[in-house]
């Protein structure tokens, strides 16, 4: 196989030597004061010609979903459907000022009403606010609402949250951005849950225990209701981190679970686009006795009108400007309207059965400790054939494939995951496969100089951290 | 409306037969029955037509012809139609976070120029690769002074946006940290003498803002540096009144935060925006948010990567400087693209019409007759307010009926005001408005 | 420099091994008898994922005004603006069927008759047909015309178009496919009309004398009015091929140079974009005494509404299924509006000022005869420096840059026909020059092995003439 | 309306000085006074914003929510988004003809493929890459047929549509060739025994629908090859309706024609549309048009290039083929990717579907008091023909005026029909449509 990403010597945009071509009529500047006055604006002068061509050229050496399988454990890299882009570009939803009044955007609140409604079936809860900026500003939501909820009920003195040496880091850095000290418990082996681990860690200091199941290796917590009464029995509320909420998705709920409440990634589970590191949205969802602690404006109907209600009382806040990542919201309301109740499930379905065929085909050389059933993604380890992960995966990227996850969850060694999602076609998965073969079969030597085949070999991290460089 | 059948497919079998397995179901054995639950009350799947049809359907229920005459926070302003071409570019929009740097030197190497142009235009050190929008970009700004100096009280504006203040407010939950309001003059400025008199040994941050609360220019954020002593100042601005006035680097702002969604970014009803951070070199370990840097490849090769990721979540874990994973990175793009479209020349033209749209509006405001324009010497960038005398709790309702957008009672947006405003209400007038619809908007204010 | 264009082995769409994903209702087949029902439709069956991806990775194999400069002469590859774009996919324009009565396609009709006008303007003309579907499709309807109009004044002898040699092969094509003979006239070594044999070629046979000025060696015929002179006074048409308007709009025009008709090719001129191919629009306009043959139906005022006439009587007929390529008349009104005579003046002063900057820095090593000045293009030989013109595009397209037209015209050994565009950057230019110096300076067993850098080597034509293989 | 002022530029400034020059003017000197002019009336240029701005008003003008009930050559059929997604990918709009092969194979290797696709789907041994759209394809096609056998008479239905008889007879002008009528059934389907009569030595080409021109679906079509002699059958024909009915190569045509537009393309009043054009591999050297063909390069890759370039114009100039050189490359791609995400079950969705619409907008038609609905055997497809008594004339306008696009004079739009059809209107239904639309057409004729 030949393989080659596209290589520019790619400019600085600033240096391109063309210029400004933008259209406008000639406008005098208001007379400033010299004391106020901008005396020297900075900015690139291209022809826009020449920004579409380097944003072209650039865009060819970067990775994605459209230009190939993309395992990337835990980030759930799913094909994004072009009508979901189709409709967020729509001037009738996208026009809207945040500010308009409700009678003039009834649209827009309908799709978030709706969008609401489904995310309580699917979470199996009873409240959600759709406010949440993305999957970790939903995580430091919910710990708000656990701190003010310990608070209301007198206990002040719940001032830690117990999470899993498996989690993801978003979990512990949430939880202390909402001013909790974190307990970190071990888990076993195989990433579940350590009962006595967590008796232990579970006090009267415990204001919540934070986990995701499946867990961050892939596997499905089966005693997860005595861990929620376990919790619950000390007073603690159960949350659930929603970015594996795509393996279980339409066969239990955290509500069924006995979670108190949880995040969503809409990224992860309804397909809306990472855009290569953002915007996401995390709405959360919460029981009923947690409702009222939800950030306003809060969505609601009546009669036959959708309106936005900002009751401060009991609530932890405000935590966005506006309403929320409102057009992601909309793409994840069309995919869930696209796909229904059987096509989410055969989602679930056919993630899992993936993931579990992946696992199969990689156990010989790969295996990590667990036999069983995988829920949606895989956790293999390098370690078993002595090779460093970060070495498999530049060999990986070299034959123009996207690496899974490297060096998470932390607690496997040389860790691999892999995610292939419900997208990934048997060809995909083969060819993944193959590739991940023959980077065993390469003398370290030769994976140390991989990358060839991309726009840079090996880029110098330390150089980066060490020099620091962050504008031109 | 018809549910679709979704087939189970062959290969599925395919793949259940090498796995030992019957069916689906086999692959659940681990979740136990009595945690089942099931979808179905959320309908069943569609073709793609059918929910074409049906968005377009309800977006029709949006006022979607409505004139925009306001802005706080959220400006209809005009997007080049190569900034879509560029961030709908299948290649960027469906790509993840750049972990594997040298499979992702496009986006990378964006949000580095991203990061430099905006550098550039604030003139500030250092500029992350983007917050969620510009009042949690305030929020985030808080924590951080917060962290270098260990101060307790962070002076804002008693005209400040609630909302801006709501934000803050959650987001310093649980830190020992204390919100006071500073005055401000009777335009909406900084009021430079009273505020002296509020700094002391345990100020944590000055938030100041520019144009100001009211809309105003405020020739006095250059003071700041002067009488701040060990606070950090905050500087929250608009980046497209950089074209006409001074950037936060100007006034030595310690960290400039602002919104970022007139950068070529659609209104959205409010979201996804951009939180444009930036602040001085020497606090970038205590700086939130990812950075991206400059480095070289194994071939000496000019080459991108995140940078400095000690200080994010997915090392330092509880210990991190926030817990943000997922930014606004396709945004960033879009607005470095718009700065890089329009230039100097462009950004001035938006800036200026802006401006003179904000003056003609003003002037022929004059003549409704229960408005009062105010005739403040700092003059109005894009917001502004005017009296409108006993009008102003029902003037914005009535505008939206005859297809306006403005109008906005000042003091429910902001948090106090005083009481000789208390009629005033909040317009706009960006570069999209013209002389036309500035007339139809007068005689509909007339009209009412 | 480093460059390598991308590079996939791309496999035969319905090689991918996925499963159709399209989501419909099951609907039964009508029933139908055997003689006639379908019993074996043969499609691709792949996941709409695998078929995005498929044409994202074939994109990227592919070179374009967006990836870089690209200097094709004649092909006057110019910026094409996205607003004429997100205008053509406005459903507003885009949903209008074509058979809808004019009272309900008014904004369409008044697209079409705006550019009608300006197309007079333009071209100094007096009449528009907006109907033809290319270039070479309005050079057929204007031969059909030429034809039309002699039969009409009793002149059926004059079967003969006289062509230069110079001239497009569009020209002779579109000449004998409207039933004339061509005459094809030598050129002085600059492509220049060679007065003398016009005049031994111009007879009682001539119809028409098709050129287009400047010529295809970019040299303005400055005798031009003496030429149109001597064609009329023979009794026969002389014909604009539009081609290369842009050379010269907005200084002078084909109606004030004498001409009787002209084509546009609206992608040349006008910046719709080409698409790999096509689709182009090819509007035609004449003077008035040829008015009444143009196509049917032609679009009119009446009062303040637009209408579509069709007037049989004298006309050449219907070239085209409905009214023309409107979206490309769409985009290219919008980019008149939006450049205005200023503007469209402007491209003409930059792309001669380019061509002119591009001869002269070429000059010392490729000059080809003419040292005077060039209009919107440069042709330049590559037989001063014995070298073959294909070697030489080959290693400029392996430094990632698009290659010159090559071979055209016919009449200067080892052609490059080099047109930079009002586009052009200064870096552009440089850099191409500077390409083509190393070009030059190569061996020659060098050039051969070029290209390595792109997704594919040299291609083998004979291979593919000789053992045709047209589908998979 | 502002004019813009746009700058001569500073390098434009550096050029010219290179080049000795003092002005633009300076380059223009080769063009003499007296054939100067200018193009000032075409008034000054303009902001993008303003131009969206006039096109948005100007769009507004046309009647957008129109029902559309009506075919003809001009299909409201649903697009999938992936579809606008590839096609406006920068480098497949932006790229030329695909000249230099290697830097070029995406095109080259996507238009191979639409080829290959077409002729799978007809069945026919060879697709060129494109025409400029069905009725000009015919055109080209009788031509063609004209250089294989050189005979004169070409066979075309009486009912055959007036558009298509005239784009035929504007191609053929110059050459020695007649157009000759040939009688059909009852419902529009071909009157065999009538047009074995009709051929003979002289007959050049036979011109098949499939659809009839009345909408309805001919088997006659698979009895041509038994009866036509030395002439060359073209078929023309729906590509949707071979989801369901058969492959001009299933009944042995010679050329087979279509018209691609039903493919992913959208209305677009007209154009651009896609002609489809494909034929028995023994013709291809007098074939028109482009053809891409599979080869390898040095080291033996698999490789794309434009072959048997020497039928085309820019080789043979006045003995080319044809003189196309622009084609619809971009739209042949459109429709190889709609049929690719479609694949059968699509397909023949999109088929069965207008089908049943057709048929339930028939059924409730017969209850309108005025209408008579034909009760043919053959079935129509997604064209059909109804007798709509005395309100005929004015059923389309009247309709319009209702919202709705339908109802168009049969006769009006075909060459000739018989006298007891005169009162027949055109309709359509295609997948688009629903029931509750199909039931307001109902009402709305119900209340003309």
């Amino acid at each position: 196989m030949t393989y080659h990403q596209a290589e520019y010597d790619e400019k600085y945009i600033k240096e391109i030597n063309s210029e400004n071509s933008f259209s406008c009529e000639k406008i005098e500047l208001p007379k400033l004061d010299d004391s106020i006055a901008q005396d020297d604006l900075k900015l690139p002068e291209i022809a826009e010609n020449d920004v579409v061509r380097h944003y072209v050229r650039l865009s060819q050496m970067n990775y994605a979903v459209d230009t190939g399988f993309y395992p990337l454990g835990s980030c759930t890299m799913k094909f994004n459907p072009k009508f979901a882009d189709r409709i967020a570009n729509d001037s009738r939803f996208a026009r809207v000022h945040p500010l308009a009044d409700y009678e003039y955007s009834q649209g827009n609140l309908q799709v978030m009403y709706e969008l609401r409604e489904y995310l309580k079936v699917i979470s199996g809860m009873d409240a959600v606010s759709l406010q949440p900026l993305a999957g970790a500003h939903g995580e430091f939501t919910s710990m708000l609402i656990v701190r003010k909820y310990m608070e209301d009920i007198g206990e002040t003195g719940r001032t830690e949250i117990i999470i899993p040496d498996s989690a993801h880091g978003t979990n512990p850095a949430s939880a202390a951005m909402a001013g909790f000290s974190v307990v970190e418990i071990p888990s076993l082996e195989t990433g579940v849950i350590n009962m006595d681990a967590l008796e232990a860690a579970l006090s009267e200091k415990t204001a919540a225990f934070m986990i995701t199941n499946p867990n961050t290796l892939g596997i499905f917590e089966t005693d997860i209701k005595e861990i929620a009464d376990m919790v619950h029995r000390n007073g603690s509320l159960l949350y659930y981190d929603g970015a594996n909420l795509n393996a279980i998705l339409g066969l239990t709920s955290p509500g069924s679970m006995g979670f108190d409440m949880v995040h969503f990634n809409l990224h992860k589970t309804f397909a809306t686009p990472h855009g290569g590191g953002g915007p996401g949205a995390g709405p959360v969802a919460v029981k009923s006795f947690l409702e009222k602690y939800l950030p306003f404006p809060r969505i609601e109907k009546e009669g036959d009108l959708y309106i936005l209600k900002s009751d401060e009382k009991d609530s932890i806040g405000r935590v966005a400007g506006f309403q929320g990542s409102f057009t992601n919201l909309l793409r994840a309301w069309a995919y869930i309207k696209y796909k229904g109740s059987n096509g989410l499930l055969l989602n679930t379905q056919r993630a899992v059965l993936n993931a579990n065929y992946m696992a199969k085909r990689l156990e010989p050389i790969l295996n990590y400790h667990h036999e069983g059933l995988k829920k949606h993604e895989v956790i293999m380890s390098t370690k078993m054939v002595n090779k460093r992960a970060l070495d498999i995966a530049k060999y990986i990227i070299n034959k123009g494939v996207h690496a899974p996850t490297i060096y998470f969850p932390l607690i496997v060694p040389e860790a691999l995951m892999i995610e292939p999602t419900e997208d990934a076609s048997r060809d995909d998965m083969d060819e993944f496969c193959n590739i991940i073969q023959e980077a065993v079969l390469t003398p370290d030597e030769e994976l140390h100089k991989m990358p060839v085949n991309l726009s840079i070999g090996r880029a110098d991290e330390v150089k980066a951290a060490k020099d620091l460089k962050l504008k031109w | 409306m018809i549910t679709l059948v979704v087939d189970s497919m062959d290969t599925d079998n395919d793949l259940l037969a090498y796995l030992g397995m019957n069916d689906y179901e086999d692959l659940f054995r681990d979740i136990p029955n009595n945690i089942r639950s099931d979808i179905k009350s959320i309908g069943g799947g569609r073709s793609e037509m059918d929910v074409m049809f049906e968005s377009e359907r309800i977006g029709s229920k949006n006022a979607i012809n409505m004139k925009i005459f306001l802005g706080l926070g959220a400006y209809e302003r005009f997007i080049p139609s190569s900034i879509p071409n560029i961030i709908m570019r299948n290649e960027f929009i469906t790509s993840y976070t750049p972990y594997q740097a040298e499979i992702s030197q496009g986006m990378l190497h964006s949000l580095f120029e991203y990061q430099s142009i905006i550098s550039d235009l604030s003139k500030m050190d250092v500029t992350n690769s983007s917050m969620y929008d510009g009042p949690t970009g305030l929020g985030e700004a808080v924590r951080m002074a917060h962290r270098i100096n260990g101060k307790k009280t962070v002076l804002i504006p008693e005209n400040i946006r609630l909302s801006h203040r709501q934000v803050i407010k959650t987001y310093i939950t649980g830190l020992d940290i204390l919100l006071k309001p500073y005055p401000v003059n009777e335009d909406g400025t900084i009021n430079l003498d009273k505020l002296i008199q509020l700094i002391d040994e345990d100020t944590s941050a000055i938030i100041t803002y520019n144009p100001s609360n009211y809309g105003t220019i405020d020739p006095g954020v250059a003071n700041i540096k002067e009488i701040k002593k060990a606070a950090i100042h905050i500087a929250y601005y608009d980046p497209v009144s950089l074209a006409i006035i001074k950037s936060p680097g100007d006034y030595d702002a310690d960290i400039a935060v602002g919104e970022g969604q007139q950068l070529g970014i659609s209104l959205s009803y409010g979201g996804p925006y951009l939180g444009i951070f930036s602040f001085k070199e020497k606090y970038v370990r205590k700086s939130p948010g990812r950075l991206i840097g400059e480095t070289v490849d194994t071939k000496g090769k000019r080459a991108f990567v995140m940078t400095l990721q000690t200080r994010e979540q997915h090392i330092r874990r509880d210990k991190a400087m926030s817990n943000i994973c997922t930014n606004q990175a396709l945004l960033a793009i879009a607005s470095s693209a718009y700065l890089s479209i329009l230039g100097k020349k462009g950004l001035r033209w938006v800036a200026s019409r802006s401006m003179e749209n904000v003056s003609k509006t003003f002037k022929k405001m004059e003549k409704v007759s229960y408005v009062k324009v105010h005739k403040w010497k700092n003059p109005f960038f894009t917001d502004f307010i005017v009296d409108a005398g006993v009008k102003s709790d029902t003037l914005m309702a009535n505008l939206e009926k005859a297809g306006f957008l403005g109008g906005l009672k000042a003091n429910s947006f902001l948090f106090t005001m005083p009481d000789k405003l208390k009629n005033d209400v909040f317009f706009a007038a960006t570069e999209m408005r013209n002389d036309s619809e500035i007339d139809q908007l007068i005689t509909a204010m007339e009209a009412i």
